[in-house]
């Protein structure tokens, strides 16, 4: 633990970085994000099983980018979406110092003990466990515990539905939705100045919580990300509803890798999925 | 906003299906309409006067019309609007013809859909912006890609017309295909003859900036203000000191390694060389392939031979930008190779006509190199193989073409008259040698091309022979053929000691990656598309880049000629004005909303998407947002689609409008 | 209920330079078609956003017609390669949420192809007809519709 | 009324014949505050985690309309909605969350009187019942509440033991309701409910509100707020989850071409487009100004205008925060910043 604040010292003394964006412990099975902005802000500094949020979405906000180079601790599935923002020219490469963490699973939600019961679903089968991008690393991978890949299964069952099945078990879903837009401000990726659900000109999204409402938003949300989406869950970890995001982002992740084989938040060299495009893509589906 | 409705009977054509009162009574119910009236012909003078008179008298700030297509009466609804005062943008037609009565026999139904397609109008027209056409200036120069008789012609007419020329060749002289024919049908006059006059003009005229060895690299900009980029490739002579004298290419040690790209693979050539005796200009390039300098440095007699030290081993690959106005693409065409290994795994080939296998199965252009005065046998025919005459020649058309299993679904024209040449040709070279046609049908449509070939038949005695050849073998010095006679259902067998093959016309191997460059469209083939087939065929839908020849398709040397000049013309056309006008329907960024992700850029096929810095009053970048280039903007709204939070949106087809239409449906 | 044929609304998001004139095609070539669709005239396929395919759905159609120039017959030269790699995802998003793959159609239909449009048009109305009213987004549509 | 006792069966029984009478019957459930199908679904665990949302959704709805409209071509022609009449029982709910109605009545009665929010409350019979969770984000002691809090409630249940409940009527209206209930209560025993109350755990007291108050009035400008106000990521969870938070924002909605709807939508502070202005010119336009506000609001405009402090101390805001703010810790450290002054 030493090693951590010793780190994120270091950053500020050789001058690296302005802040650091790292974990805080709250109790021994809570953390919470936390800027530090001086070097002896980091002492509370911690890397444990509940570092659940995924920091990314900070690099993106005008209070925090006004610090100018900014550190911060990443695991492999946060690295993903610091590879997202780099494809889509939202942050600067050599603005941001990656303290990339090698990562042995995380607690699926705080209050709970580590184990194959309460590991955070995107976990499992993780191949990014070392990030694939980073400045320095710390940590070593060890063995995670297994588990069953119950969203997954999820998936493969709603798509054996039919579309009325299908639209019931959405609907429901859906109209648990309060627009508190929690998903969207957790999403590393949803950075818009101004979200097209905020937009009343058209509003091609209404505002209400009303079923049609809360359908239209939750469709364009998972469009918006399909294909971007590097599945760190933390919008279905900030809904108070509940709702089963992911079924969503991961099924169109599938999609993306199934159609063309792209697996977003890999390489930031990479042309992203929509915004290119191959002679060979699907037709079939077309008159 | 005030809005005035005009529906068109056009004559019975909408008035018949459509109840054009009743819709007229149901859109002066539409918000905002104060005025909706039906009349026979909208788009005569009285009708046109209708809709001046009402904007005048209700000062109307908005009209639609429910008429024909846009694609009919667009201009001239909009053009009447604007006489009177209105932004012409602010009216928006209804199609009722096209779309409804035409198509649909039930009066009340179309009726309804009238009314539907007009609400939408209406809807959209509310949320109309006032637009002006956008002005650019033109840059008076064209850019002519490739020299071969297409790409010279509508070099010479531009030139000719005052205005200067880029005439850019990848290969070390001008001349193309044409220069390697020997005769051309239907006159039987020599090609070389007919061309070289042409060349030598191309060469001397001061508008005219010839680049050969060049290729073009980059092409940016817009119609009227294209800024290219041209690859000199190196040809280890210095085009400035060289004479031309030809002792290098005479000194030249290798002889024996190269195949002579002119004489299609049917003689040797040096490795410091001129294509052809006639090439302009006359001024020989390395091939570092095969050169030994290049390759152990050991040899260097041409050196030694140049009288004006012009060879330059460390020659290196030049870039040339230059400022072009038009651009005519006459990158011709390529034979199909039949080779045993096909290009594309679609098409399979045709191995077993043993080309390739075979020296004394050619394609048409091996025989027009033999049949040719300048060829490697001076115009005596002889195999390739052991150099005898041969007395007993098969010809087979549609090699690759018109067969949709093997090679391509379309026709490429020429065969069948160059084949009748050829075997003519022949006949009248070896009077006792004997030519066989095998033909699918014969295809002779053009001024003396029909006479041409029957002079073969009858005069010269050419066996036409309607059928396929399945295969094709050797026994004893002979190949046999072995075909079908379709006409007498039999099959047919000839002991042939020479065979040439008339394969397809095909696009160029790197047809696709010029396109690209340029940004245009090309169809499945590689050819490059028209706007128009039959209207517009000469422009490519890329603003200011016009096709002439055989890139665009299959074309003997009068239509290429012909389509050289109309391409000519077409860039003179442009340049008949200063400025250019160009539709305002365009994108455009809201720079407060725009989060600098650049999907809009990334899906913009003009690269009409710039970076712009967003600065604070010290200077300081605060982000970067896309901006667009109103000049190359062609405003299909790509990028409005891409956009996550709409910050890009495309003038004349907002979200707002299109919103309206679809909430318009119920 | 009387016992009137379901006539479904149809909205048709199209591209002006193919499926437009084509559908003119038909017009001039006089061919006649199911009156149940609409079009709506884009520049390009690559400007249709699928919000619009979900507004359409959401303001009450029965069926969602997209269509565009042949893959290589862009008149923007790449604007269909973008929107099919849009529909590919957003057409996979739809059906897994369980909007039916019967009511969103894609098609190519060129300038040329008035015969196709006529043959698009017609199969996909009677495809819409076959499965009715779109009732279970109507059901979402109607939730606080005037009362009383 | 004397105090009574009910049996949790008995309480069932009630449930279930609300539910025959077409009353809607609100009980928090592992899911939260749900419509009971069945009385057989009440659970009334009195140590029971507080639901991930309060039950302000059924007296203030995250969207109703408010009107609908018919427009024509030159004019719009407004119609009424017309609300339900119906009765709600909420049943069992915690007092942080039963106080709430009480401070909400204020602010939707202050000028306007909003019907839709007192149609419904005056429909609606609150159950409180003593608490018996207190975790680390409870905090209910340091605005004014108690676990044992009956304020708000109309009938209040104190569990005495597995399936035993003292049941204290607190006012008239919940004396007119139990009253055809009669049959399911026993009299009670004196004293057993009061030491039942003792031996809730209080959650500590942990700020005072005063002091919180006058430190805010003195510290619009302060580095604190952007220590703290930074990390906020903008959702409103913590706004909608809140049981007083009554931000809301009208938006119309067509229905059809002719038709539409105005609704009434739950809006949050800390949303950049709260105080947008149309001009583009945002007065609260980074988070740090927004959290501030949102504090300010609780613990300083709505005691000043209302005299009440706009928490209940529930701590659903923090246990729901995505990145774990704390609203009990961050409110703690103004008055320890107090403290020093």
């Amino acid at each position: 633990m030493d090693d951590i604040k010793k780190i994120a010292r270091e950053l500020f003394t050789s001058g690296k970085v302005n802040a650091v964006l790292g974990y805080v412990s709250i109790n021994g099975q809570r953390t919470k994000p936390f800027l530090a902005t001086k070097p002896e802000e980091t002492d509370n500094f911690i890397i444990n099983k509940y570092i659940l949020n995924n920091l990314t979405v900070y690099l993106t906000k005008k209070e925090i980018l006004k610090y100018g180079k900014i550190g911060i601790f990443a695991k492999g599935c946060d690295v993903k979406a610091i590879v997202a923002l780099l494809q889509e020219s939202q942050i600067k490469r050599e603005e941001v110092y990656i303290v990339g963490i090698n990562c042995n699973g995380v607690c699926a939600d705080f209050d709970m003990e580590f184990s194959g019961e309460t590991i955070a679903l995107k976990c499992l089968n993780c191949e990014v466990r070392t990030p694939k991008l980073y400045d320095e690393l710390i940590g070593t991978t060890e063995e995670m515990p297994k588990a069953d890949d119950g969203k997954l299964k999820m998936i493969r069952k709603i798509e054996a539905l039919s579309s009325a099945e299908k639209w019931d078990i959405f609907e429901e879903q859906f109209d648990k939705c309060i627009k508190c837009y929690a998903c969207r401000q957790a999403c590393p990726l949803c950075y818009c100045e101004r979200c097209i659900s905020d937009k009343s000109v058209p509003r091609w999204i209404e505002s209400s919580a009303s079923k049609r409402g809360n359908f239209s938003w939750n469709i364009i949300r998972a469009f918006h990300l399909a294909g971007r989406c590097i599945g760190c869950n933390e919008c279905e970890r900030a809904c108070p509803m509940e709702i089963p995001l992911s079924l969503l982002n991961r099924k169109m992740a599938m999609v993306a890798q199934e159609e063309f084989k792209y697996v977003s938040g890999l390489d930031p060299n990479t042309p992203t999925l929509i915004g290119s495009y191959d002679l060979k893509d699907d037709e079939d589906f077309i008159e | 906003m005030k809005i005035g409705v005009f529906i068109c009977h056009c004559g019975e054509n909408i008035g018949r299906t459509v109840d054009c009162v009743r819709v007229a009574k149901a859109c002066s119910f539409f918000p905002n309409v104060v005025h909706s009236v039906e009349y026979k012909y909208m788009c005569s003078d009285p009708g046109q006067n209708m809709i001046k008179q009402a904007i005048k008298d209700l000062k109307l700030d908005g009209v639609v019309v429910g008429s024909c297509s846009p694609h009919m009466h667009e201009k001239t609804f909009r053009k009447a609007v604007s006489d009177a005062g209105v932004n012409p943008f602010l009216c928006e037609i209804a199609n009722l013809r096209e779309h409804v009565s035409w198509v649909h026999d039930d009066k009340e139904v179309a009726t309804d859909k009238a009314i539907d397609l007009m609400r939408f109008a209406v809807e959209k027209v509310k949320r109309n912006a006032p637009l002006k056409t956008i002005q650019v200036p033109v840059t008076k120069r064209t850019l002519v890609i490739g020299g071969g008789i297409a790409g010279i012609q509508a070099a010479l007419d531009v030139a000719n017309a005052g205005y200067e020329v880029v005439l850019v060749e990848k290969e070390p002289s001008i001349g193309g295909h044409m220069s390697q024919l020997s005769e051309t049908f239907p006159t039987l006059d020599c090609s070389q003859c007919i061309l070289t006059p042409r060349m030598v003009e191309v060469y001397q005229h001061p508008k005219i900036k010839l680049m050969t060895y060049s290729e073009v690299e980059k092409v940016e900009g817009f119609i009227g203000n294209f800024k290219v980029t041209i690859r000199k490739k190196a040809r280890f002579v210095d085009d400035t000191l060289c004479s031309g004298c030809g002792d290098c290419a005479i000194k030249c040690p290798i002889k024996k390694k190269a195949l002579s790209e002119f004489d299609e693979k049917l003689a040797f050539r040096s490795a410091i060389y001129v294509p052809f005796p006639q090439a302009v200009p006359n001024i020989p390039v390395i091939d570092k392939e095969v050169c030994t300098y290049f390759k152990n440095g050991k040899c260097s007699m041409c050196v030694k031979v140049c009288g004006r030290n012009a060879i330059k081993f460390d020659q290196q690959d030049e870039f040339i930008s230059e400022d072009i106005g038009a651009i005519i693409v006459a990158t011709g065409y390529k034979l199909y190779t039949i080779d045993k290994k096909p290009e594309a795994s679609e098409i399979k080939g045709y191995g077993e006509y043993g080309y390739g296998k075979y020296k004394d199965v050619v394609d048409g252009l091996q025989f027009e190199r033999i049949a040719s005065a300048s060829g490697p046998t001076s115009g005596e025919f002889q195999r390739p193989s052991d150099g005898k005459t041969p007395k007993k020649i098969v010809f087979i058309q549609c090699v690759g073409s018109r067969d949709e299993s093997k090679g391509f679904s379309y026709c490429s024209k020429i065969c069948c008259m160059y084949t009748a040449k050829h075997a003519m040709l022949y006949k009248h070279k070896v009077h006792d040698g004997e030519a066989y046609v095998f033909y699918m049908d014969i295809r002779a449509g053009g001024k003396m091309y029909e006479e041409f070939v029957r002079r073969a038949i009858e005069e010269d005695g050419v066996k036409y022979i309607r059928g396929r050849v399945s295969r094709i073998y050797e026994e004893d010095g002979k190949y046999i053929v072995k075909g079908e006679d379709t006409l007498a259902g039999v099959p047919i067998q000839i002991d042939a000691d020479m065979v040439v093959l008339a394969t397809a016309m095909v696009a160029q191997t790197d047809a696709p990656k010029l396109a690209q460059t340029i940004g245009m469209p090309y169809d499945n083939y590689g050819f490059y598309s028209e706007v128009h087939p039959k209207l517009r065929p000469v422009e490519s839908s890329t603003g200011g880049v016009f096709l002439a020849g055989a890139c665009n398709s299959p074309r003997d040397i009068p239509d290429s000629v012909a389509m050289a000049s109309a391409a000519a013309a077409k860039a003179l056309v442009l340049f008949g004005s200063d400025m250019l006008e160009r539709e305002p329907t365009i994108a455009f960024v809201n720079e407060n909303l725009c989060a600098g992700c650049f999907y809009c850029k990334k899906v913009c096929a003009y690269n009409a998407i710039e970076v712009k810095q967003i600065k604070d009053k010290n200077g300081n970048v605060i982000k970067e947002v896309a901006f667009v280039n109103s000049g190359l903007c062609q405003g299909c709204g790509t990028c409005n689609a891409t956009c996550p939070s709409k910050a890009i949106e495309l003038i004349g087809y907002t979200d707002e409008q299109i919103y309206a239409e679809i909430a318009a449906l119920m | 209920m009387e016992n009137k044929t379901f006539e479904p609304k149809i909205i048709a998001f199209v591209c002006n330079w193919c499926t437009y004139t084509g559908a003119d095609l038909a017009g001039t070539s006089r061919m006649k078609y199911e009156p149940n669709v609409r079009l709506i005239k884009l520049p390009c396929t690559g400007r249709i956003d699928p919000v619009m395919i979900l507004k359409a759905f959401e303001k009450g159609a029965d069926g969602v017609l997209v269509s565009g120039c042949h893959p290589g017959d862009c008149h923007y030269n790449a604007g269909n390669f973008h929107a099919r790699r849009r529909w590919i995802m957003f057409h996979k998003l739809l059906d897994f949420v369980g909007i039916d793959e019967n009511r969103l159609h894609f098609s190519w239909v060129s300038a040329s192809e008035g015969k196709k449009f006529v043959d698009v048009i017609n199969g996909f109305v009677n495809k819409v007809k076959a499965k009715g009213p779109f009732e279970k987004y109507e059901k979402i549509n109607k939730e606080f519709v005037i009362n009383g | 009324m004397d105090e009574k006792i009910i049996t949790k069966e008995n309480l069932k029984a009630m449930c279930s014949e609300l539910l025959k009478n077409n009353v809607d019957v609100i009980s928090p459930l592992e899911n939260g505050y749900l419509k009971l199908k069945s009385g057989d679904e009440l659970t009334l665990d009195s140590k029971a985690k507080h639901t991930k949302a309060s039950f302000k959704e059924y007296v203030f709805p995250k969207t109703e309309p408010i009107i609908f409209y018919k427009k024509s071509q030159s004019d719009v022609e407004l119609l009424d909605v017309k609300m339900e009449d119906k009765q709600t029982v909420i049943f069992g709910a915690k007092p942080c969350d039963v106080r709430s109605i009480g401070i909400l009545r204020k602010v939707f009665n202050w000028d306007y009187k909003d019907e839709f929010f007192n149609v419904r409350t005056n429909n609606t019979i609150t159950i409180g019942m003593m608490c018996q969770f207190c975790d680390d984000f409870c905090f209910c002691t340091s605005v004014g509440l108690s676990p044992v809090s009956s304020e708000g409630s109309d009938i209040f249940l104190i569990p005495l033991d597995e399936n035993n409940f003292a049941l204290r009527v607190i006012t008239p209206k919940g004396e007119e309701f139990i009253k055809p209930f009669g049959k399911y209560l026993m009299d009670g025993i004196k004293g057993k409910s009061e030491a039942a109350e003792k031996n809730v755990k209080f959650p500590e007291k942990v700020f005072d509100s005063e002091k919180v108050k006058e430190w805010i009035t003195n510290n619009f400008e302060n580095e604190y707020w952007n220590t703290i106000g930074k990390m906020c990521l903008g959702c409103a969870q913590c706004a909608f989850v809140c049981p007083v938070c009554h931000c809301f924002d009208i938006v119309d909605e067509d229905y059809n071409y002719t038709e539409g709807r105005r609704m009434k939508n739950w809006d949050g502070c800390q949303f950049d487009m709260f105080t947008l202005h149309a001009s583009g010119h945002n007065p609260r336009d980074i988070q740090s100004k927004r959290y501030r506000q949102r504090i300010s609001h609780k613990f300083k405009y709505y005691p000043d205008k209302f005299n009440e402090i706009l928490c209940t101390g529930c701590g659903r805001c923090s246990r729901g925060c995505p990145v774990s703010m704390d609203i009990k810790e961050i409110v703690t450290g103004i008055g320890e910043l107090a403290n020093k002054v």
